[in-house]
């Protein structure tokens, strides 16, 4: 394609070539500690997140919980017996790299791309400190990152095994087209609680005013 | 009704007064051309509007607004309704200064003007386009009252742009060493997604295009990722960035959220496509019925795996089930609309639709669906909808198995 | 090419700036999702408009704004842009209130409500609509400095509505007497055109969606009648009535305009199918190439009387002639979009596209035309259009042959 | 299509059933004088039409071109000879039905549908008494339309033997796709006149500011 673009310089795509993997192929050289962390968190994460990283009121919580086995076990428990009400990040989360990435490119939320490579790595240390995962005298660095990964409470929680990522994937629920006198029971097992009638607003207001059906005006009961 | 009412009333006698006293628009002269130079819908078209879902998220500016199917005709969603979700908030970049860059696992990294991109030959799609978390909410329970929230993360338009597959050709991507792409948006989040090369080389478009002219801002104005077939998180909007590499990415939404959770306790990683689906979007809940008689029953049909072969409905909650009429094109990995006649008597109805695609992939239930995934899984749930139409005429949401 | 200036200057050195100081949107928080419950385009999207020409009428109430085709994309004409042409004025009806009435060669005389039509069996298919006056400032030499002005009277969107079969069937027509129906307009001009019955059975539509939405108020809103393959004129809007006939109505729009003045001095009356046409959209005439290297020519093509078959593209004023891709789906009575690779070398070309239907018909040249209607026929110009372009860059609208 | 529409009642079907054909199907009984039709004129349509309905200023010229000789041969000689330089409504229509129609349904312009069923009849009579279709005491009517219908100057100017009704009509012009080394002339004939160039505003402002291409400068003139 004559005259079609142009090549990128070095600078031009390290300046854009931030994306830090699993393998951490992109993670820059420096290091920070879970102290520094503590600073970089309660001035420019804690507003949002809770001084614990255990607040609901901008997300769901990034810490909580993961347990000293979970570390262990790379797997965390709550997951299975459902005993924590939401699954925080470090509950899910199975790699370092994915926070690292994420906290340099995107946060603080109304800065991304503001913190400086030291920052990145304290507070990463911190938030796995605020986990336990890591002891208060840590200082995380990209020397260190592949042993962290293997201290990650989540580590062991994923799985590609299916049908969702290749074009020819195959499906894991198979279902089957029955035309008539389908089997089974047809009950109705869930309606839409009264409390969640009006919620989203008077759906009279939220369809057209002529046409085949009108909108139910939620602001009343049903009329059954 | 009051102008069903009103004309009722009238037709007993001389006719509708609606027809004997002849309109003023029959009477008068009107407005000119080009009094909207960019036109706008009817100051009787207000109601179907995006809306947000309360409570869904926290904050607004990473958050979803969705698209009000219950009153949307054909396959095209006009891009004014197109959903949203951003997850930094959504910009409008000025298009001369936006850059382009694939570097890598390729020979020459390079960097592209728009003049550039649109310069190259391009290709316009129809494709549709769902999140990965539509119909999130009903995962387990019935949970909000109208299909705009409960199937409203979905969208169909005409893209256009230059096949990824050629951009990467241009810079000499390495055929042997390649295994995925990293595609990164330029926004505050600067949204990363790992795809597959088989993928990135099939059908993937680098996007300027929306339904004949650039995106909307809230789309990727000037640049997105198309990536048929595939959840919409991964058609990256304000493009910036393709990076050419061989192992996946694991970035926060492909580690931690667009992961789904099964019973087990484990998360499945990269689940991408978007399975078979349908849905009933004329009568659906929230709308009421004001007559017997005949109606048009319609909805939507979708799959990430291709075309849609079939959709059935059923008016009797599932016991027995007719093959609607497929409006054509019947296109891969896009919205086809399906109609089928059926006069209401009365009495009390639940109606479903189950889409069938060319894979031979049978839209499942909930319930086929919960007993492989549990009831956490939040992504992904392509169930058959049951709307409930009673006696009054009120439809509503419930789940049938 | 200020930004193209400063990437090249840049780029001598460290690189470009637009990438090596990050922008601020990629520093920032964006906006909330629904900050625009109907979004709009890009603050930067403010040139490509309906305009209209002047002089071509005395006032803009009985005139035309065309849409601007130079820099749309794909085959789905943006409904804001969808060219306008009024002969009363236009008007915002409101739908609670419009009725629909067939009378005529019909058993039973009715009445519908927008509710009534909506509840009937609906179909939505993709349409081009051309005004028979496309391109007539054509006919004699060239007048106008761009292809929105040459062409522009010509859209296509995805209407939705029901057959006009089955409301004709739903009367009961006479199926036996029935040779023609009169659609009327509820506007000033009470616009009214005859068609044949045969036309009307086949694939004519009494619709009320486009693009997904309502139609807007400038195309007819809430209704108007869908002609595939026929001059935009019989595409009658505000649609209030169809009357079923035995002869043809000859009304002024088909007794004193959309007539064909022959050569002989004679009137070619009920000349309603727009034949096959096509031109290059992009570079067209008052664009400008900014550098030599590698273009997509792109353009369109379409025919009344149902696929395209093939385009060529010649950039040498017609001695050599190249086939087009066509893009898919390629539809019946639909817009094709096609794009061919090209490489300009800096020197003067002519460049002009031709399509062929799957009739076979070939898309004439001017002189072709002239050879048989003369000069003064200011309706169905579909001949070649020839774009000359410059060594400076610019390209100009010329005719050739 | 059980519940959907109701029969039209006669008052409905008669308030919009306005349509008059060529056959006078639809006229409905009354008459209107040439001398009625001059104050009509006067007083609601020579505004715009021009006293003699000449006037080019809203629209093309609706009297003017048609000659006795026209009447007598029912084909208008300047629709050939081309001598007149724009082409009259009288001109061109063939049927008188279609002017008694439109100006019914849409005469004038700002209160169409505003005339009584004589003024309709005056006025029509009035616009052919101005093109000497029809003599100053003529009283147009139900009854004699079709003998005015034989006056009418272009009343044998139309043909329907064309190709572009019928779906599978023949087209008159056939071409030919020629591929390669493609004889016959390809010269420029006709350029864009400098005087037309910046007509339809600076074209620069109706392209994008980026693409491909951008928009001319038509306010200069060109660069060669
Ligand atoms: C102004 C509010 C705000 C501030 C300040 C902020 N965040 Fe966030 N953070 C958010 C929001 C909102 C999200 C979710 C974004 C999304 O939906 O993609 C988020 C997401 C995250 C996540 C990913 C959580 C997950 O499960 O996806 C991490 C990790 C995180 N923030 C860390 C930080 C750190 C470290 C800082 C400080 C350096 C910080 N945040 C400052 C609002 C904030
Ligand atoms: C306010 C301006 C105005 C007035 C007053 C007016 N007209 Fe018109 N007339 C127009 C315009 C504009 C058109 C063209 C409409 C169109 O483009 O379809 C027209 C068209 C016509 C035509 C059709 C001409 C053609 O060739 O299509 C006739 C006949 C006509 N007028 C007769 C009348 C009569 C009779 C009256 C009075 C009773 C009248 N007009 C009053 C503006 C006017
Ligand atoms: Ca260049
Ligand atoms: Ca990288
Ligand atoms: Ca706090
Ligand atoms: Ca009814
Ligand atoms: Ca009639
Ligand atoms: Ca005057
Ligand atoms: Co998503
Ligand atoms: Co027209």
């Amino acid at each position: 394609y004559p005259n079609i673009g142009r090549v990128a310089t070095d600078k031009e795509v390290a300046a854009w070539d931030i994306d830090v993997r699993p393998d951490f192929k992109g993670l820059p050289k420096g290091s920070g500690s879970v102290t520094k962390g503590m600073e970089v968190w309660e001035s420019k994460c804690a507003s949002c997140h809770g001084t614990f990283g255990e607040s609901n009121e901008v997300f769901t919580p990034i810490v909580g919980g993961t347990t000293k086995e979970d570390v262990k076990a790379g797997k965390v428990a709550a997951l299975t017996d459902n005993k924590q009400p939401q699954r925080t990040t470090l509950m899910k989360v199975p790699t370092v790299s994915t926070l690292w990435d994420y906290i340099n490119r995107a946060m603080p939320w109304t800065a991304p791309k503001s913190l400086t490579t030291e920052e990145v790595y304290a507070v990463t240390a911190y938030i796995l400190n605020m986990a336990e995962v890591l002891p208060d005298d840590f200082v995380l660095s990209n020397e260190n990152m592949a042993e962290v990964q293997k201290r990650m409470p989540n580590r062991n929680g994923m799985t590609t095994n299916h049908g969702m990522w290749a074009l020819k994937g195959k499906a894991d629920v198979q279902s089957v087209a029955c035309m008539k006198d389908c089997k089974g029971e047809t009950k109705i097992r869930s309606e839409l609680p009264d409390s969640a009638r009006n919620v989203h607003g008077d759906l009279s207001q939220q369809n057209r005013s002529f046409g085949p059906v009108r909108g139910v005006d939620t602001s009343k009961p049903p009329s059954t | 009704g009051s102008a069903l009412a009103q004309a009722a009333a009238s037709a007993a006698t001389d006719g509708d007064v609606n027809i004997l006293t002849l309109p003023e628009h029959s009477t008068t002269l009107g407005k000119p051309v080009a009094a909207n130079p960019y036109g706008v819908p009817s100051r009787f078209e207000t109601n179907l509007l995006r809306r947000e879902s309360p409570g869904l998220t926290r904050v607004n500016a990473a958050s979803v607004s969705f698209t009000p199917l219950q009153g949307l005709f054909g396959i095209i969603t006009p891009s004014g309704l197109h959903f949203e979700r951003h997850h930094q908030g959504w910009h409008d970049i000025d298009p001369g200064r936006h850059r382009f860059m694939v570097n890598g696992l390729v020979k020459n990294p390079k960097v592209y003007t728009m003049d550039d991109l649109m310069r190259l030959p391009s290709v316009s799609r129809i494709h549709f386009i769902e999140c990965g978390a539509n119909t999130a909410m009903e995962w387990g329970n019935v949970a909000v009252p109208a299909v705009q929230y409960s199937h409203g993360m979905l969208s169909c338009s005409e893209f256009t742009g230059v096949p990824l597959s050629v951009l990467l050709d241009d810079c000499g991507y390495d055929r042997k060493a390649a295994k995925f792409i990293l595609a990164e948006g330029a926004d505050g989040s600067g949204m990363t997604r790992t795809i597959a090369i088989e993928h990135a080389l099939d059908d993937v478009i680098v996007a300027w295009g929306m339904n004949g002219e650039m995106l909307r801002p809230e789309n990727g104005y000037p640049l997105r990722l198309v990536v048929p077939g595939v959840q919409g998180v991964s058609w990256v909007k304000w493009l910036r960035r393709i990076e050419v590499g061989d192992k996946p990415y694991a970035t926060k939404d492909e580690a931690i959220h667009y992961i789904d959770a099964m019973p087990n306790g484990s998360y499945r990683q990269y689940t991408s496509i978007q399975e078979c689906k349908s849905v009933i979007t004329t009568p659906s809940a929230g709308q009421r019925l004001l007559d017997k008689g005949f109606y048009n029953i319609t909805g939507l049909a979708w799959s990430g795996r291709g075309k849609i072969k079939r959709v059935d409905v059923s008016v009797d909650g599932g016991k027995n089930w007719r093959a609607a009429r497929l409006e054509t094109p019947v296109l891969s990995k896009c919205l086809t609309r399906f109609n089928i006649d059926w006069v209401w008597d009365g009495s009390p109805v639940v109606m479903q639709s189950r889409a069938v695609d060319e894979s031979g992939y049978v839209q499942p239930k909930i319930n086929e669906l919960r007993a492989v995934r549990g009831t956490k899984s939040i992504y992904h749930n392509n169930a058959i909808q049951s709307w409930k139409l009673d006696v009054s005429g009120e439809v509503s949401n419930v789940q049938v198995y």
